[in-house]
């Protein structure tokens, strides 16, 4: 039987899934089971009936982090099998050591606002991309010090093109 | 009516005038970039030419070549749309000098209004309210005399300079004095000149418009306002229609200060005069738009007037159907602008290919739409995707028609800014009418989003079912290696029914 | 209001409840067969339970299931919509026997409409018009007088029979001595019996019919008429309001006709009393529908008002929020029922796999849809897709919106009657308002088109390069034998950008 | 260079292709050409700008057969490039001998018009067909006799199923 665990936030989460029949699932969720008819449809949404209740389910993927979209509001859960988890070790998702601040998209720099040398916190505008007509900050993604600039202002960027890094 | 017109424009307001010429028969032509030939206008035009690059300095903003593709197609008259030559009126009058009607105002109307310190001038002239202020303030006696002319609250200005330096706001005549010291010292040592001078302070600013329209035979009405407060960044993002905020009698006096503007600089067409309407719902002029808005659709929701259609009838020189009397507010109008943004990672604009697209419909909704599914969001252009409006009886049935439009909403491939909306339109301060032009940067987006998670369990569930699939997939071996299994491709592969077969 | 309600019906009717339900905040249940929990109705809802196959005998039309559903889920309501029990008295009593509001009239005025023979002495007793006639008529001589008083042309009917029959059509009383004899000697030959009775004739007969809202404290009101004469094979297709053809005097007269006709059987909710009108503007009751229309959509465009909101409102027991005095009829709006068949042939339904499907939005469109991109049109149910309305300052805006619309909308993968609306909506004849019941099927359908072909170039491009793109991808190999190159793999290709490669 | 033969209801046309460049083709019909730039959509509509006129072309084909839908008209066009003539001969469409009355679609047998032995012209009804809430007649293909009814009231009916024939 299919065992997972799923990490919402600082909450975590064990999951099973057994497949009974077409589009007809039994997950339990931390021992709770439910009944999931579930159908993917070809626009990419996921329709499931849990119970008796629909639920429209939009969704993406970055590795094993899902970003869901269900009556307007976003979720993100990791879920990860065992065998992943265990070849993962700890499976902590802290950002740690020399961080390359890369464009993100095409655009242009119209400030720089980081020099070598800055204190930044996660969070505080490194540079500011113009793309789409729009101002975009591009923000450190960790606490620490700026080690590189390589971004000018007025440069024409392609993505990841690397910008600035932070340590 | 003429025989056929060009857009010089793209994306979705091209598609909102294609739309009005083809229920009038006239035949569109359109003008596009290399960027552009799988664009929406493209497929929906009668005829397309393209004029340029990508970058809108080397097609859409490239005068002469549209002028030439204009003559060289037929078309009689060109409609700027909105952004791009819409308000350039030098562009109006290379229209006139090669035989073309511009469709829009005059290029003497345009020129007087798109000059700020011109277009202050004539509304004074005019008598159209600005934010009042005083002269320069020598001393503190002429200050408390002019001051209290003038009325509290105040904000005290150095003339100099800019960027909220030696800026202070003065609610009532005690805290002048020491206001005023300070506010002429921190000015001397920031800009070396210590003139400072007096303006009404507006409090709770709302960005209220009028919409006027007016024929070339002297017939001038408005058609009431728009709530455009509602603003990211001073970029307006939800608008309504009528404003929840002011009461009838501000309504009467905007829209005759409106025509009264739009008069003072012998306007024809379509415009919108802007405001800044305070707490005590007084209002000054912003600046006069002399071209279409992005934000039209509410006022023709509670009008029933096709406001492209008008543009059309005035510019071939026909008189407005209808007079003043004749408009009426029927019910309530709002509309959300469809950005391709992440609202989640700071509204960063998220182009690529729109891999499924499900509009929404039923009663009180209107869509206006520029991309399509399989459509690649180019990145040289606004990010505008559609605009979305709701109307209903009043504005609650409005708002929650609006609400259930946004939750039928399917786009996927590209992040947009629907659950902003969503978020937006379920805020208490917003049902209740309570914001200002701050509301979003200040309340709204500033206060940590106190997740209730409602669905948590479904989504728990739904991550589960994806895991599980995903395994399935690979334990079969249908998809290739881990590093080149990206959620597009896999995306692509729930789209060829493979999902459905592990379903 | 109603914590949670149950549709028990499906398609485009039941979207078009949930979204009311959704901007109500109203939770809903919904039922389904085993065909169906891949529709748009199952999706959208808030709970979803399947009771039974799929033929809607033994699923949408078993009373006793819905009422459990209604009952384990905690439903409080249950909406029928149109069609499966929306006219069974019946169910209607089952309901208010279990517990649950039936949202619809009471049994008790379902029933008096459901026959039509107590429908017509209801509506004799209360005032309302019926085709007049005379009782049999023995003589020549007695058939001269009575049918003199009624006055012609008249339709002389036998009493037994049918069929067309023995029927003759007489214009004056010159022809009346003639007809009688023959008709009474074709009633004897045929029935056995020569009783004869005459009707006056409806010639050019329009089906218009009046809206009308009641609550249960006595207020009834009517929402103005629905002109419902375009029909193929007495289907409505095309409906539109107001109608081009009645005066205000008539529709004043009507209105007050419909009121009175579901006052005589103290109706609630929401219904429709049907008239045929004549080309002298008389009308007489033809039937009630005791439930929402196909067609309401083009009433609410024209008002404003949310029929499905008020049949719930009333439900719950609440006073219309409206009089008759705030009623006003605003535009023209117009709908087109778009069905999965084929116009080119014979209208046969064409059901199957909706492989695109682009709505068209805009101002002034609304579509009401029940299906979705990837459908599976299932072969069980009726083949509405989606109702596409279109409303306009006046009747002209509304059908050149509707006219841009239907050019619009996308459906791929199966046929559908777009083209045919579009011809009909092209007519000089529809145009114009010169038409009855019997224009499709007798004037529209039966002359022959003209292939006026203003694309035949275009056309004949396409095909060419169709072809030439199907000989490159053979000569590829990158499809397999002729026999298993159906359209089908190959628009799958198409769809995969195969075919972008080769362009 | 590829050639094509066009045939629209009785009219004739010769046609040739030559790709330019990606998108980009120039068609000639009858000796007259024109630069088409066309793109395929993934909703599967055609999209062409003929000399500076767009078109938006909807499409289904059987055969050699195109059926398309242009500005709210239809066209039915066939086009056989010159292999496929060759093989095909006069390429005439005339439906000639035994024809099977097939049900187009899954249904239920309202009514049987047609017995044994009648004589019929193409187009009569034959028999009536429900399905999808709607009846639908089905006419003999050509003129000729009923030679099978196989049909019978009431019967349930596969798409498929021989209902009858007729020569």
């Amino acid at each position: 039987m299919p065992k997972y665990v799923l990490n919402q936030g600082s909450d975590q989460h064990k999951a099973e899934v057994v497949r009974q029949s077409e589009g007809l699932y039994e997950v339990s969720i931390d021992g709770a089971s439910a009944e999931v008819d579930a159908r993917m449809f070809e626009d990419g949404v996921l329709s499931m009936i849990v119970e008796g209740r629909c639920y429209e389910v939009h969704f993406s993927r970055e590795g094993h982090e899902y970003m869901l979209l269900i009556n307007g509001e976003h979720y993100e859960v990791t879920a990860r099998n065992h065998r992943v988890r265990a070849a993962l070790g700890s499976g902590s998702k802290m950002l740690v050591g020399r961080q390359v601040v890369q464009a993100p998209m095409p655009g242009r720099v119209v400030r720089v606002l980081a020099s070598v040398g800055d204190e930044v916190k996660a969070g505080d505008t490194l540079l500011v991309l113009e793309a789409m007509k729009m101002e975009n900050q591009l923000r450190s993604p960790i606490d620490g010090h700026v080690v590189e600039v390589t971004a000018v202002a007025g440069q024409v960027v392609q993505p990841g093109h690397k910008l600035a890094v932070v340590e | 009516m003429f025989k056929k017109i060009l857009v010089a424009n793209r994306g979705e307001i091209t598609v909102r005038i294609i739309r009005a010429c083809r229920e009038m028969d006239i035949p569109v032509v359109v003008v596009y970039s290399d960027a552009d030939r799988t664009a929406l206008h493209v497929r929906y035009a009668d005829e397309a030419y393209c004029i340029g690059p990508a970058p809108s300095v080397e097609s859409y903003l490239v005068a002469e070549r549209i002028i030439e593709v204009a003559k060289r197609s037929g078309a009689e008259a060109i409609h700027p749309g909105y952004g791009f030559l819409s308000e350039n009126y030098r562009f109006a009058r290379m229209c006139a000098d090669e035989g073309l009607v511009f469709i829009g105002p005059s290029p003497e109307a345009m020129e007087s209004m798109g000059d700020k310190v011109s277009a202050r001038d004539h509304m004074e002239a005019a008598g159209v309210p600005l934010v009042p202020g005083t002269p320069p303030l020598r001393t503190v006696e002429e200050a408390r005399r002019l001051v209290g002319e003038l009325g509290y609250p105040i904000m005290l200005k150095p003339s100099a300079g800019g960027g909220g330096k030696g800026m202070r706001v003065v609610t009532s005549e005690e805290g002048l004095d020491d206001a005023f010291t300070s506010a002429q010292s921190e000015a001397r040592s920031s800009f070396g000149d210590d003139t400072i001078y007096a303006e009404r302070y507006v409090s709770k600013p709302r960005h209220v418009e009028i919409q006027v329209l007016a024929d070339t035979h002297g017939n001038t009405v408005h058609l009431f306002e728009r709530e455009c407060s509602i603003q990211r960044r001073h970029q307006k993002v939800i608008e309504e229609a009528p404003s929840p905020f002011i009461s009838e009698a501000t309504r009467l006096a905007m829209g005759e200060a409106a025509v009264q503007a739009a008069r003072s600089v012998g306007y024809a067409g379509a415009g919108t005069v802007e405001f800044l309407v305070d707490d005590q719902e007084r209002f000054y002029f912003l600046e006069m738009n002399t071209r279409l808005q992005v934000e039209h659709s509410v006022t023709e929701l509670i009008t029933g007037v096709d406001l492209v259609k008008m543009q059309l009838l005035v510019a071939y020189g026909e008189t407005l159907p209808f007079t003043q009397d004749d408009l009426r507010i029927a019910g309530a109008a709002v509309e959300c602008r469809i950005y391709a943004e992440d609202p989640d990672r700071d509204f960063m604009p998220s182009p690529g290919k729109i891999t499924a697209l499900r509009a929404p419909g039923g009663p009180g909704i209107r869509d206006d739409i520029g991309v399509y599914e399989g459509y690649e969001v180019p990145l040289y252009y606004d990010p505008l995707l559609s605009k979305l409006s709701a109307w209903g009886r009043d504005r609650p049935e409005a708002i929650g028609r609006m609400r259930r439009a946004l939750s039928e909403y399917v786009i996927e491939g590209i992040r947009t800014n629907i659950p902003f909306h969503q978020r937006v339109l379920r805020h208490p301060d917003f049902l209740a009418g309570d914001f200002d032009t701050k509301f979003i940067d200040e309340r709204f987006l500033a206060t940590k989003r106190t997740s209730s998670c409602p669905d948590s369990q479904p989504a728990l569930i739904a991550a589960t079912l994806l895991a599980y699939w995903r395994d399935e997939e690979s334990a079969r071996g249908s998809t290739s290696s881990e590093g080149a299994d990206t959620m597009s491709s896999w995306r692509v592969a729930a789209r060829q029914g493979a999902l459905r077969r592990l379903g």
